[in-house]
């Protein structure tokens, strides 16, 4: 669709243009260049993913930078401006000419980057769970995806509490998608899915959907609600009544922090599960934990799953450079695909070379009082849902966001 | 049955809401004939105020129907004095200079409280109705709705203040004819239709939660009932409201929130084409 | 007579430096500058729909985005299905211009005036807003192309030389696109303010009854006007979907139709280049402010990069003290230095409304 | 019948249970001047916006050399050659005196010919000197001035003048008599005016309106002298 030949025209003016520009002196910095939403409707998400990479930086060069060289990291503030991202990318790329862009929160805002840094050459981590299906050799994604969290939570919840399940959405690419797994999971499992209803990102009027839900009666409810205006759902179904007689499972459920925002009373007893939580227990986790509160205060709400990923994605990628002994894309991209891993604060992480993704643990919790009690571990979970669809290894030129089909 | 009984409170609640969001505005708008386009900020500052007064230990009654309304109100005349006063008159710069002042107390609330929604837990628990649960805070909002709306009406009707005010509604310098600075009307004013803002926002802050882009959400549904119900503030907010609100729970029942809203808007559209005064503005031509 | 001299010696200014601009960028500056500058024109030739609409018209439209979305998203969808961009590039113009017909008919010819013109092309607004955005699913789409909702059109083709599909517009050529555009709309706008029509929706503008007295039919000419901006902010969203191969439900929103109004406010009513200029100045200010934001922040930097807080003080602050905006106030001050007038045709009343 | 360049048959207007205007039948010939006095309040502004279609009447009939155009656009019975000078000035303030009566003219002619249109009703109306200035920044009598012009730029055959001399000097009201002379040798015209001197030197027929209807209708020195009319009106005004 998009005219390679152009682009790539472009592309290597470019990097003729930079040869010339900026020779690289092993003294000058190794640029990063992040995009996030630091204010704006997703903001929830976005600063603490921030925080999470302008702390792995600051490790990074506290014991001694990348290949002798220093991190410099640039951070865009995308303001939940899908222009703004479009901008900021082809400035990173062609502007400060960073080694790699961390950042994108929405599929849509990934979609709007993707293209970008394909076109300008420029490696892209995304760091956030997500629908799953993005089939790019430029690109690696390091958040969970369906198959490794829905397809765990859903028999997990059906075993305890019953098989009718109604489904309550965002009404984005995440939410379509995660709800087409979620009723997948059911059947496979023999359950059914009584309804999906889909909710546009300001919605803040629940009351109809409630007494619908009421209505079908299901043995329990699960939540692929987003964002701020989204909370109001848990107020009104709790001030209805209906968490004491109507259980709720979730894969968002947290990742604004939900469950710091909410009362215990609102909150308690959602299940949820992804690769991380503050309570994961090992050693690396606790060092890290202790870092972080010593950088940001003792009083920091709660690292989220995002964050936790952006962070895990900065160090991949790190180790990717050390490997590759180099931060040239496609350098970095093959030592990549040797498979690396690290003993991240949620477990060992490793790339899945075929499709870019992680193979992580995962943990179903529940919430307890602003908390999450692990209830059930699930080590090394790979990315089945992409994998189905995607093998860069086998065609590395293919570059998509599959949609899979049931 | 159940199903109807639960579906009447609904749509009630739907009128009661809308009618207590845009009362303010109708206000404003019927006495000063200016459109605060900051409004649905002022919703989200009752909300914010509510929310802190709570957590620093008052009782959220206390937090919500005291507090919200007079820091509201307070802030109200400070935007009286400092912007509105200047531009009486010009009915479009005043739109736009209140527009600016909503983006800027947007910018000004994620500064301090930043983007996650803020909220109390609506007290009073839940009742049923047959196989439905429902909250007793439904009530209890459809509840302040008519108290605030009788309120008024009997402000307006049997008190001085609502002599002058139904005389400045007439003509500006009426007040003057009645020995009252009309200066200190419209600030009066302005300061109660932001205090009944500020009520609105604490009452609703525990059904929708608050942050700071919400106002954005409320503020065209106030905007097109107060310009639908036309001049007079009780009635034409009570009868646009009536419309709205059941078209839009009605829709939204039927199909979906959003559909909701989008019928909302297009009944609107088709109001204000028909009768371009408001509904007041053809029908109760004497009412409050 | 020296009205008209210096009238002329400012066309020719511009065009000067609109070429200037024109060749010169892509010669002397990075790649992303270019980039940059390429989405500011292409705002700017939206700044002039409104310029155009409210400055001269009177017109007071709060929905001006949503004939821009309605031009992207027109070009994204028959950009899909058809492939070859001539169609689509008509399609991104008659749309909105059609669309805005029949809304400016059922507006102008029902006598809807100044604030009710503002809640209607307000509501229409958010009705779009709402509609696109929520059609994620994909039992949404026209033809081939899926609307995606929320997340918008991603990955659409870019522009071909007229009946040539394989001769695609590269960046550099998008540059150059953009920035003729513009040129092109300001001089033709100049053209269309100096004709007769021109002159006689300004007529309508300063005083309504009496252009009716005189036998002018102001429902007509202000469907005219409203239909023409339409138009030409439709053709800025074809431009835009362009730039950056996307587009999403955001460009109906309000923040996008605040924007446009805040341009023109502070550039000022009734000119073109000070929409030009306002536009211009708020998007570089808005990128600037975004930039290099890291996180953790002490208050007031916070505060600094806080671009809602910013841009709601700009414009409050111009609606109190400069309400003119800034060209008309400097050309008024230029008046003041002893000139006997300054362009007629400039604004001169408070209320941009008709009366 | 065809005489009749202006007819109104039964016009009738009501606000509410107020009737402003009732049963009024009126009749002009080509190139007739008539005055029309009453007290105010008496209907007079109203007739002249039902003649324009400002008002649609609420009863009654408007016929324009016999076609009916009761109820019809303002702009639609302007451009059968009816021209109305307001009681308040209605110019366009943001333009200059030249842009306004162009923008007048130009209804009738283009280019070059309007321009010189434009020039020659400058010189009639005296306002040359001024041409370039913004209306908005002329004094009240200048604007009733062009007013005038912009109105006759359009070169209408029925003129309508609401109050000419109000807020104008002596030799100022002179002029605006000479002006109506001159006019009335090519067109019909209705002047509504309170001041009986300024009446007096330019009509001969005079309509007196009262409470919404036509009171009488005769020669101005019979009305003049007509006691009905004295006791109505003129009485506190007989010593002018």
């Amino acid at each position: 669709m998009i005219n390679r030949r152009q682009f790539l025209g472009t592309a290597a003016a470019l990097a003729g243009a930079s040869a010339i520009a900026a020779p690289a002196f092993a003294a000058d910095p190794i640029k990063v260049g992040s995009l996030l939403d630091l204010s704006g409707g997703l903001d929830i998400y976005g600063k603490p993913m921030a925080d999470a990479m302008t702390f792995a930086v600051e490790e990074a060069n506290a014991a001694g930078g990348l290949l002798g060289r220093q991190i410099k990291l640039i951070s865009y503030d995308t303001q939940s401006s899908m222009q703004l991202y479009t901008q900021f990318a082809q400035q990173a790329a062609l502007k400060d000419r960073v080694a790699v862009v961390h950042g994108g929160i929405t599929s849509a805002s990934r979609e709007v980057i993707r293209p970008v840094l394909d076109k300008f050459k420029t490696l892209y981590f995304y760091n956030t769970q997500y629908e799953g299906g993005v089939c790019d050799r430029d690109q690696f994604d390091t958040g969970v995806t369906p198959a490794q969290t829905v397809e765990k939570l859903v028999p997990y919840a059906m075993k305890k509490w019953g098989k009718k399940v109604y489904v309550i959405a965002a009404d984005y690419n995440y939410g379509q998608i995660t709800s087409q797994w979620v009723k997948k999971y059911t059947i496979d499992n023999g359950g059914k899915v009584l309804s999906i209803d889909f909710f546009p990102l300001d919605v803040t009027n629940f009351s109809s959907t409630i007494s619908k839900i009421q209505e079908a009666k299901p043995d329990f409810v699960w939540s692929a609600l987003v964002g701020g205006a989204h909370i109001s759902f848990y107020r009104q179904w709790a001030a209805a009544g209906m968490n004491k007689s109507i259980p709720m499972a979730s894969t968002t459920f947290g990742v604004g922090n939900e469950q710091i925002v909410l009362s215990p009373e609102e909150a308690n007893g959602m299940l949820v599960c992804y690769n991380y939580f503050e309570s994961v227990k090992n050693p690396v986790n606790t060092a890290f934990l202790a870092a972080f509160h010593k950088r940001f205060g003792a009083d920091y709400p709660n690292v989220t799953e995002l964050a936790m990923g952006t962070y895990q994605g900065f160090k991949l990628w790190a180790d990717g450079v050390r490997k590759a002994n180099s931060v040239d894309r496609m350098k970095v991209i093959e030592a990549l695909e040797t498979g690396i891993s690290i003993d991240a604060p949620s477990g060992t992480v490793t790339i899945d070379p075929p499709t870019h993704h992680c193979i992580l643990d995962v943990h179903i919790a529940e919430v307890k009082d602003k908390k999450f009690d692990l209830l059930q571990d699930f080590p090394q979970q790979k990315p089945l849902d992409t994998a189905a669809v995607c093998n860069l290894i086998k065609n590395p030129n293919d570059n998509q966001q599959y949609v899979i089909k049931f | 049955m159940d199903l109807i009984a639960l579906l009447a409170i609904q749509v009630l609640y739907a009128i009661a809401s809308l009618a207590l969001i845009s009362v303010g505005l109708a206000i404003i708008f019927g006495m000063m004939k200016v459109i605060n386009l900051a409004h649905g900020e002022f919703l989200m500052l009752g909300g914010y105020a509510a929310i802190q007064a709570n957590r620093l230990g008052l009782s959220i009654w206390i937090a919500m129907l005291v507090v919200a309304p007079v820091v509201v109100g307070v802030i109200g005349v400070i935007v009286e004095r400092a912007i509105i006063r200047w531009l009486y008159g010009r009915m479009v710069d005043t739109m736009l200079a209140t527009w600016g002042l909503s983006l800027f107390l947007v910018g000004l609330t994620t500064a301090i409280f930043g983007n996650t929604t803020a909220g109390l837990s609506a007290p009073l628990g839940s009742f049923e109705i047959g196989r439905y649960r429902m909250s007793v805070y439904t009530l209890f909002v459809i509840g302040i709705a008519i108290v605030v709306l009788g309120g008024l009406l009997a402000v307006l009707r049997f008190s001085r203040l609502g002599l002058i005010a139904r005389g400045t509604m007439q003509n500006a310098n009426m007040a003057a004819g009645l020995g009252v600075n009309p200066n200190r009307v419209y600030s009066i004013t302005f300061g109660a239709g932001a205090a009944l803002t500020g009520l609105a926002g604490g009452v609703l802050a525990p059904v929708s939660g608050v942050f700071p882009t919400i106002g954005a959400a409320y503020v065209a549904k106030c905007f097109i009932t107060v310009i639908g119900g036309g001049a007079s503030i009780v009635t034409g907010t009570m009868t646009a409201s009536t419309l709205f609100g059941a078209v839009n729970q009605v829709a939204t029942y039927v199909t979906t929130p959003v559909f909701g809203e989008v019928a909302l808007l297009a009944a609107a559209i088709v109001l204000i084409r028909v009768l371009p005064q408001g509904i007041t503005g053809r029908f109760f031509r004497r009412s409050l | 007579m020296n009205a008209r001299a210096r009238n002329i010696l400012g066309l020719a200014l511009v065009a000067v430096v609109g070429i200037a601009v024109l060749v010169l960028t892509p010669r002397l500056f990075d790649l992303d500058v270019v980039l940059n500058l390429t989405v500011y024109m292409i705002m700017a030739v939206l700044a002039l729909s409104l310029a155009l609409v409210w400055g001269f018209g009177g017109i007071l439209c709060f929905g001006q985005s949503a004939f821009f979305g309605l031009g992207a998203y027109a070009y994204a969808i028959a950009m899909f299905n058809i492939g070859e961009s001539t169609a689509p590039l008509l399609l991104a113009i008659l749309v909105p211009a059609a669309f805005a017909a029949l809304l400016g008919y059922f507006m102008f010819y029902g006598r809807i005036s100044d604030v009710y013109l503002g809640v209607i092309t307000l509501t229409v607004t958010l009705i779009l807003f709402n509609s696109i955005n929520s059609t994620a699913g994909p039992e949404f789409h026209i033809g081939s192309a899926r609307l995606g909702g929320f997340n918008g059109i991603p990955g659409i083709p870019s522009l071909n030389m007229p009946f040539f599909k394989d001769w695609q517009i590269d960046l550099e050529g998008m540059f150059y696109l953009s920035t003729a555009s513009l040129i092109l709309t300001y001089f033709g706008l100049r053209a269309l303010l100096a004709s007769h029509f021109g002159r006689t929706i300004v007529g309508i503008r300063e005083n309504e009854q009496r252009a009716q007295l005189l036998g002018y039919d102001p429902r007509f000419y202000k469907l005219a006007t409203f239909t023409i901006g339409a138009a030409l902010a439709g053709y800025a969203g074809c431009l835009f979907a362009n730039w950056g191969s996307f587009v999403s439900p955001t460009i109906f929103g309000l923040a996008q139709s605040a924007q446009i109004i805040i341009w023109v406010i502070i550039g000022g009513r009734g000119t073109l280049i000070g929409p030009i200029l306002g536009c211009v100045g708020i998007q570089w200010l808005t990128a600037a402010l975004g930039a290099n934001a890291p996180s953790g922040t002490a208050g007031w930097q916070a505060l600094l990069g806080n671009v809602p807080l910013i841009l709601g003080a700009i414009l409050v602050a111009f609606v109190l003290l400069v309400p003119k905006g800034l060209v008309p106030t400097i050309a008024d001050l230029g008046a003041a230095l002893g000139r006997p007038r300054t362009r007629a045709l400039v604004g001169r009343t408070q209320e941009a409304a008709p009366r | 019948m065809s005489a009749a360049l202006i007819e109104t048959r039964g016009l009738g207007m009501r606000f509410g249970g107020v009737h402003a205007v009732r049963d009024v039948n009126f009749m002009l010939g080509e190139r007739e001047l008539r005055c029309l006095i009453g007290p105010n309040g008496a209907g007079k502004s109203t007739f002249f916006k039902m003649l324009t279609g400002q008002l649609r009447p609420t009863s009654g009939a408007v016929l324009l050399r016999g076609e009916e155009v009761t109820g019809a656009e303002p702009h639609e019975i302007a451009r059968r050659g009816v021209g109305i000078k307001t009681q308040v000035p209605s110019v366009f303030d943001g333009l200059t005196v030249r842009e306004n009566l162009w923008l007048a003219a130009t209804r009738m002619h283009r280019g070059a010919q309007a321009r010189a249109a434009v020039d020659a009703m400058l010189e009639r109306v005296g306002l040359s000197a001024i041409a370039p200035r913004l209306v908005g920044q002329l004094a009240h009598g200048q604007r009733q001035w062009v007013e005038l012009g912009v109105v006759l730029s359009t070169d209408p055959d029925l003129v309508l003048l609401d109050e000419p001399a109000a807020g104008m000097t002596d030799q100022e009201v002179l002029r605006t008599v000479e002006l109506v002379r001159d006019i009335n040798k090519t067109k019909a015209l209705i002047v509504v005016e309170h001041d009986m001197q300024f009446v007096r030197m330019i009509a001969s027929k005079v309509t007196v309106f009262n409470q919404g209807a036509i009171l009488t209708e005769d020669d101005v020195e019979i009305i003049m002298h007509s006691p009905v009319v004295r006791d109505i009106y003129l009485g506190k005004r007989a010593a002018v």
